[in-house]
């Protein structure tokens, strides 16, 4: 278990992954459940377990959409899309650099992709 | 600062009489020891102390004062020592602002059944105090002992 | 010139063997005032007390000073010893050498030493003790109940058995409150209605008991003993004394599409109603709302056909004033409103009830006569999800911190009744945690499992969208497999939370007692006086309390009972002399004093003063009423003119301790 | 907006809506301004005055004069709003029985502070365009207006006026001030170097009584330290606890009640920062039980006959800052 990132990922998120009861309404109400290899209730617990790399390898981390439907339906305000974010954040920082700078976006864009699929990838890579 | 291994501090210890007077007399009951240097006022609640009564204590030639109350949520009246807590956080800090030793005052929530916390808490005070040397910051000198 | 007696006990070798006893008795006999000081084997012993009280008369003491062991333990012996000697109680003073010195201490010498400072202070504030005399004010034998639910019910009737009257306050047209709606009870599953109606019935019959529904407290003024309450009796547009409950009135009102809350809404009333077929007192009430005549002036059917003119559109309300010397709070609870958790789609979709709702339901006397069907288009559901904790356990504005304990067991019981009536359908329960400690209680969730095969799912409910074939989908969590769900649902249903019901906290403003965060009122002590609250006389029945179960409510309300008819007992009570009071001259009339009393003891009142240029002033000043003061001190520290003191510990007793141990 | 005040004040005195008009009054010099009640207009021509030195706060005299027969009219700084609230909330004031014209503020300038470069013999002081012209009999001198604002002036919190019946001129925001700067100062000191800060300013206490009498939240019937019954009563410090006494104990029964109006070290002869006692409080009442500002309001509870169940421990006073 790696202490440092745990605490890291702790202050980054500002979430407080203790006050996590198990209810799983983030994982209920996720829109890229099926997607995802670790899901949102498993990101928090893994967390809180300290047990992050897993989550650092996983594809899991970039297929939230960030659309904040577990932050707003948590009935304990754990907020795991903030969580799932500073996992990300985490796993881009390790690798030295950004992957994906601003610019590149429009380019990238292409007619199918939902409209918050490209507001929630500005949110996720500006940072 | 020297330590004056035969200074013997006077300590005022409010207690209020449901917890702490009560956890007192447990570590009584235990033979549990702390020094004698800490002499006990019974109060009806930790709210009953007023800050008049703990200057006075410095003022006529106390070291330290220690005031113990009922946990938090514990108060035989309900309600008193959250008013405490808030009197005193608010008044230890005045004292510490005007540059009196930290350590020459204190707050501890002692239960009717925390008599080993009693006594370690006393140990504890009375050796602070002892390091801090007799009060001069705070004290009257009209009543100074020679 | 004060005479202070001193007496040091030995307590065989306890206090003797590490405290120079009769060195103590001999320094303390220098102290100013002192003109006996004595040592004795076993002062807490007949031939001690007599030593004592004989001292008194010889020597005419003005004061005494016990050095022995804790007054937790002999105070009171000596404080009657004293009276018995003719000398007032309170100018005993302990000096707690035992517990506090001769036990803790090992070396003579300094045990000694802080035995003389501990006794030179307790002779420097039995200096300014001051002779008090417990007060006694007279109880008033009746109590008031506030609150006509089976709380309220079982407290009046548990009260009146004892012979006391005592009157019940329902905001309500009828008493019954939530069991009423309830259609059966866990873990036995008899009707509650089977069960509530005797009683109810009981209640109205009991000559000692006085309903008043439909009336709301508008005022309580008074003290422990001796409350001044005043009813407001709400118009309800009949005679209560005529009506018979005939029912013909609510049969020919024209206006019938009035929401009926005793079915939740569920179907319709008309304007004048009563509220169910058991309903005590079977009284009919007009609301004023939809009432024509009231509204507008044309209609008066139910006036023509009633056969007594019982009906009075003139009615006003009515407000009644009444002594009590106990008052019951039994406000009760409501399920939580939950138009603000949209992903339930509650407020959008009709075959999303809460757990309330299927109550009146699946209720033989519901809307549907007991059949269960959906809302919206009464057919047989086939698939029912239940949802558990929805607004419970929540960390956020939109719900409620706590448990609210009774949602898991009505739950498997709702599950359960529904598996057993209709077997061919599925019930998925979606849960956080069971929670069922009580008696019978895991077992029945068992049986609702094992035996009726109710689908228990941990995981929670994500989502529920209404799709246009009139089904319901559910999107949920199943944790344990790890897997998202969707279920095709025919209805939902929702463990609401329970919340105190909105009238508890004006109620405990005129009342001032306590409440919790969340509104629920708070218990004097949270494990040895969970019935009563902080305030003297006031005591607690049922959720208004704490979320609870039939069972715990009825065992509350008697407890709550039994605390009243304690009280009731009493010709009058004594009052602890050792409380605060006010010097008028001094006080400022600022409040601090009236902000921080946790019992509402001290009131303001204008009094006119003679001022030293002799002109007169009004000027608001504090009282304390030395029947309701339980005398903490917390009001001595907030006044800062130091207008306010504490008989028994006053600022200036405390200061001569003080001042004795720093010397 | 002197004319303006004189003239809204006889219309009010004319209408029968007051009977009295509390403001200032003329002294020897114009600097030297007084709180006064007028009861008629000639009065009000001949001696009433608003300038740049009508510091007092006036709400404490307005215990007394509400209790008087009529209404009085009372033209209040946004400052002494704060003080009158509170004192309303304190049920001291009779709010019916005044009439508050909510006037603007400062900055006030100080003359002590014009004395202070040495300029003597002063007759008056005028305000030209932020350069004050300052007559004396040996004649004129200049200084830039800002350098003689009053201390109390110089972290003004607040221009809002809190409570009114009218407003004469505009009415302004809360400010965001460095009124704590000197507290965090001290609060970063070696608590040695406190105990001598504070010893060197207490220590020229000369107990004159100044700054309690005029503060408007000691307004107690009969002041603890002149009750004989209290047993810390004192006439003067006989030593130097009971110097801190005096100033400790007055801080802690104006805490959670002190507007911060800055009377206290205006008035001290002896030019004892007194107001940071009572900010140092202001202070940890924000930091620890949330922002309050006494006098904002006439309802909400003062910090100390308040409590939440998870306030912090008295410890924390200990953990924090330099020892």
């Amino acid at each position: 278990m790696n202490k440092n990132e745990k605490d890291w990922i702790d202050i980054t998120s500002g979430v407080n992954v203790r006050k996590c009861m198990r209810c799983g309404k983030c994982s209920a109400t996720c829109p890229s459940y099926d997607e995802m290899e670790y899901h949102p209730h498993q990101f928090v617990y893994m967390v809180e377990k300290g047990d992050i790399e897993p989550l650092l390898n996983s594809v899991s981390l970039y297929k939230c959409l960030t659309c904040f439907a577990c932050v707003e339906r948590c009935p304990r305000g754990v907020e795991p899309a903030k969580v799932i974010e500073a996992v990300r954040l985490t796993a881009v920082r390790k690798q030295g650099n950004n992957h994906l700078l601003p610019d590149q976006i429009p380019d990238m864009l292409d007619d199918d992709l939902p409209q918050q699929a490209i507001v929630t990838a500005f949110r996720k890579y500006t940072k | 600062m020297q330590v004056n291994e035969n200074f013997e501090p006077v300590i005022v210890a409010f207690c209020c009489n449901w917890c702490s007077y009560a956890g007192a007399d447990l570590s009584g009951t235990n033979r549990l020891n702390y020094p004698a240097n800490v002499k006990i006022i019974r109060v009806p609640c930790s709210c009953r102390v007023n800050p008049m009564f703990i200057l006075r204590a410095f003022q006529r030639g106390a070291d330290g004062v220690i005031i113990c109350g009922c946990h938090p949520g514990d108060c035989h009246y309900t309600s008193g020592n959250y008013f405490t807590r808030r009197r005193i956080t608010l008044l230890y800090s005045m004292l510490d602002f005007l540059g009196i030793e930290r350590n020459r005052t204190r707050l501890e929530w002692v239960s009717a059944a925390e008599g080993a916390k009693f006594a370690a808490v006393m140990n504890q005070f009375v050796e602070d105090v002892k390091k801090l040397g007799p009060n001069r910051r705070l004290e009257d000198l009209r009543c100074r002992k020679q | 010139m004060q005479r202070i007696g001193v007496f040091v006990c030995h307590c065989g070798t306890n206090i003797a063997a590490t405290v120079d006893v009769k060195a103590v008795a001999e320094a303390l006999s220098h102290e100013p005032g002192v003109v006996v000081s004595q040592d004795y084997q076993y002062m807490c012993s007949e031939s001690g007390q007599e030593l004592v009280k004989n001292a008194i008369k010889e020597h005419g003491l003005t004061g005494v000073v016990i050095c022995s062991c804790s007054p937790r333990m002999h105070e009171n012996t000596f404080r009657k010893a004293a009276a018995s000697a003719g000398l007032n109680p309170y100018l005993v003073e302990i000096a707690n050498i035992r517990e506090q010195c001769s036990w803790i201490h090992k070396n003579i010498a300094s045990a000694t030493d802080k035995a003389v400072i501990l006794g030179k202070a307790a002779v420097a504030k039995v200096h300014l003790n001051a002779p008090l005399t417990a007060g006694e004010s007279p109880v008033v034998k009746r109590a008031l109940v506030i609150g006509g639910g089976i709380a309220g019910i079982q407290t009046a009737l548990d009260i009146a058995e004892a012979g006391f009257d005592v009157d019940i306050v329902e905001k309500e047209p009828t008493i019954g409150g939530k069991m009423a709606q309830i259609d059966k009870t866990f873990p036995t599953l008899d009707c509650a209605a089977c069960i509530l109606t005797p009683k109810m019935v009981e209640a109205s019959q009991n000559e000692r008991i006085t309903i008043h529904s439909f009336s709301e407290v508008s005022d309580v003024k008074g003290f422990v003993g001796n409350f001044t309450v005043t009813i407001k009796k709400k118009a309800r547009y009949v005679d209560e004394t005529k009506c018979t409950g005939c029912g013909l009135c609510t049969e020919k009102c024209p206006m019938k599409k009035v929401p009926n809350e005793f079915n939740m809404g569920l179907d319709n009333r008309t304007a004048v109603y009563i509220p169910f077929a058991q309903a005590v007192p079977k009284v009919a009430t007009i609301d004023p709302n939809y009432c024509m005549m009231l509204k507008n002036g044309k209609c008066g059917v139910c006036s023509k056909v009633c056969s007594v003119g019982a009906i009075d559109y003139k009615q006003t309300d009515r407000f009644i004033e009444q002594k009590y010397g106990a008052i019951v709070v039994a406000t009760g609870f409501n399920p939580i409103k939950l138009d603000k958790y949209d992903e339930f789609a509650y407020s959008c979709c009709p075959d999303v009830v809460t757990s309330l709702e299927l109550e009146r339901l699946m209720n033989a006397a519901g809307p549907n006569g007991g059949t269960l069907l959906r809302p919206s288009d009464k057919t047989h559901p086939h698939t029912i999800v239940f949802v558990q904790c929805v607004g419970s356990r929540c960390d956020d504005e939109k719900g409620k911190p706590y448990c609210s304990k009774i949602c898991c067991m009505y739950t498997a019981k709702h599950a359960m009744l529904i598996r057993e009536k209709y077997p061919d359908t599925e019930v998925y329960v979606f849960y956080i945690d069971v929670r069922t400690p009580g008696k019978n209680f895991d077992e029945f969730y068992r049986r609702a499992v094992e035996q009726y095969n109710v689908h228990y799912i941990k995981g929670m409910v994500g989502k529920v969208t209404p799709k246009a074939d009139g089904k319901i989908d559910v999107q949920a969590s199943d944790l344990l497999s790890n897997e998202q769900l969707h279920i095709n649902a025919d209805m939902v249903v929702l463990a609401a939370a329970i919340e105190p019901d909105k009238t508890a906290r004006p109620l405990a403003t005129m009342l001032t007692t306590q409440m919790d965060t969340n509104d629920f009122f708070t218990e004097a002590h949270p494990k040895l006086r969970p019935v009563e609250s902080a305030t003297a006389g006031i005591f607690l029945s049922g959720a208004c309390q704490g979320p609870k179960d039939i069972p715990e409510t009825v065992a509350q309300a008697s407890a709550a009972a039994a605390k009243a008819i304690g009280l009731l007992c009493k010709n009058s009570i004594t009052c602890n002399p050792c409380v605060a009071h006010s010097d008028e001259l001094m006080c400022n009339g600022c409040s601090a004093c009236e902000k921080v009393c946790p019992y509402g003891a001290i009131t303001y009142q204008d009094k006119e003063f003679r001022m030293p240029d002799r002109s007169t002033a009004i000027r608001r000043v504090a009282s304390v009423n030395p029947a309701v003061c339980q005398g903490c001190g917390a009001c001595t520290v907030a006044c800062p003119s130091g207008a306010m003191d504490l008989n028994g510990f006053s600022n200036s007793q405390i200061m001569a301790e003080v001042d004795a141990i720093c010397k | 907006m002197q004319e303006a005040m004189i003239k809204r004040a006889k219309e009010l005195l004319a209408d029968g809506t007051v009977n009295r008009v509390m403001g200032w009054k003329k002294g020897e010099f114009a600097y030297d301004t007084t709180p006064a009640v007028f009861e008629t207009a000639e009065e009000i021509d001949r001696d009433f005055i608003y300038n740049d030195f009508t510091q007092a706060n006036q709400s404490k005299y307005l215990i007394k004069e509400s209790r008087k027969e009529g209404k009085i009219l009372a033209l209040l700084k946004p400052c002494d709003t704060y003080s009158f609230n509170q004192l309303v909330k304190e049920h001291r004031i009779i709010r019916e029985n005044v009439y508050v014209i909510g006037i603007p503020g400062g900055p006030k300038i100080d003359i002590e502070k014009i004395k202070a470069k040495g300029i003597t013999g002063i007759t008056n002081v005028k305000n030209e365009d932020y350069t004050l012209k300052i007559e004396t009999i040996y004649g004129v001198e200049t200084m830039p207006f800002y350098e003689a604002v009053s201390v109390k002036c110089e972290s003004c919190k607040s221009k809002k006026h809190v409570v009114y019946d009218e407003l004469i001129g505009e009415g302004g925001d809360i400010l965001d001030s460095n009124r704590f700067d000197m507290v965090e100062k001290l609060e970063n000191m070696t608590s040695q170097e406190r105990y001598d800060f504070w010893r060197g300013e207490l220590s020229r206490c000369i107990r004159c009584n100044a700054c309690r009498n005029v503060c408007p939240a000691c307004t107690c019937e009969n002041c603890v330290f002149d009750n004989p019954k209290s047993g810390i009563d004192q006439k003067a410090a006989a030593d130097s606890f009971e110097e801190n006494m005096f100033h400790i104990i007055r801080a802690f029964h104006v805490a959670g009640r002190c507007t911060d109006c800055g009377e206290c070290s205006r008035v001290c002869p002896q030019n004892i920062p007194l107001h940071l006692l009572n900010r140092k409080f202001i202070k940890d009442i924000n930091c620890l039980y949330g922002e309050y500002q006494a006098g904002a309001d006439t309802t909400s509870k003062a910090p100390l006959t308040d409590y939440r169940t998870d306030d912090c421990e008295p410890s924390v006073v200990h953990e924090r800052g330099a020892e």
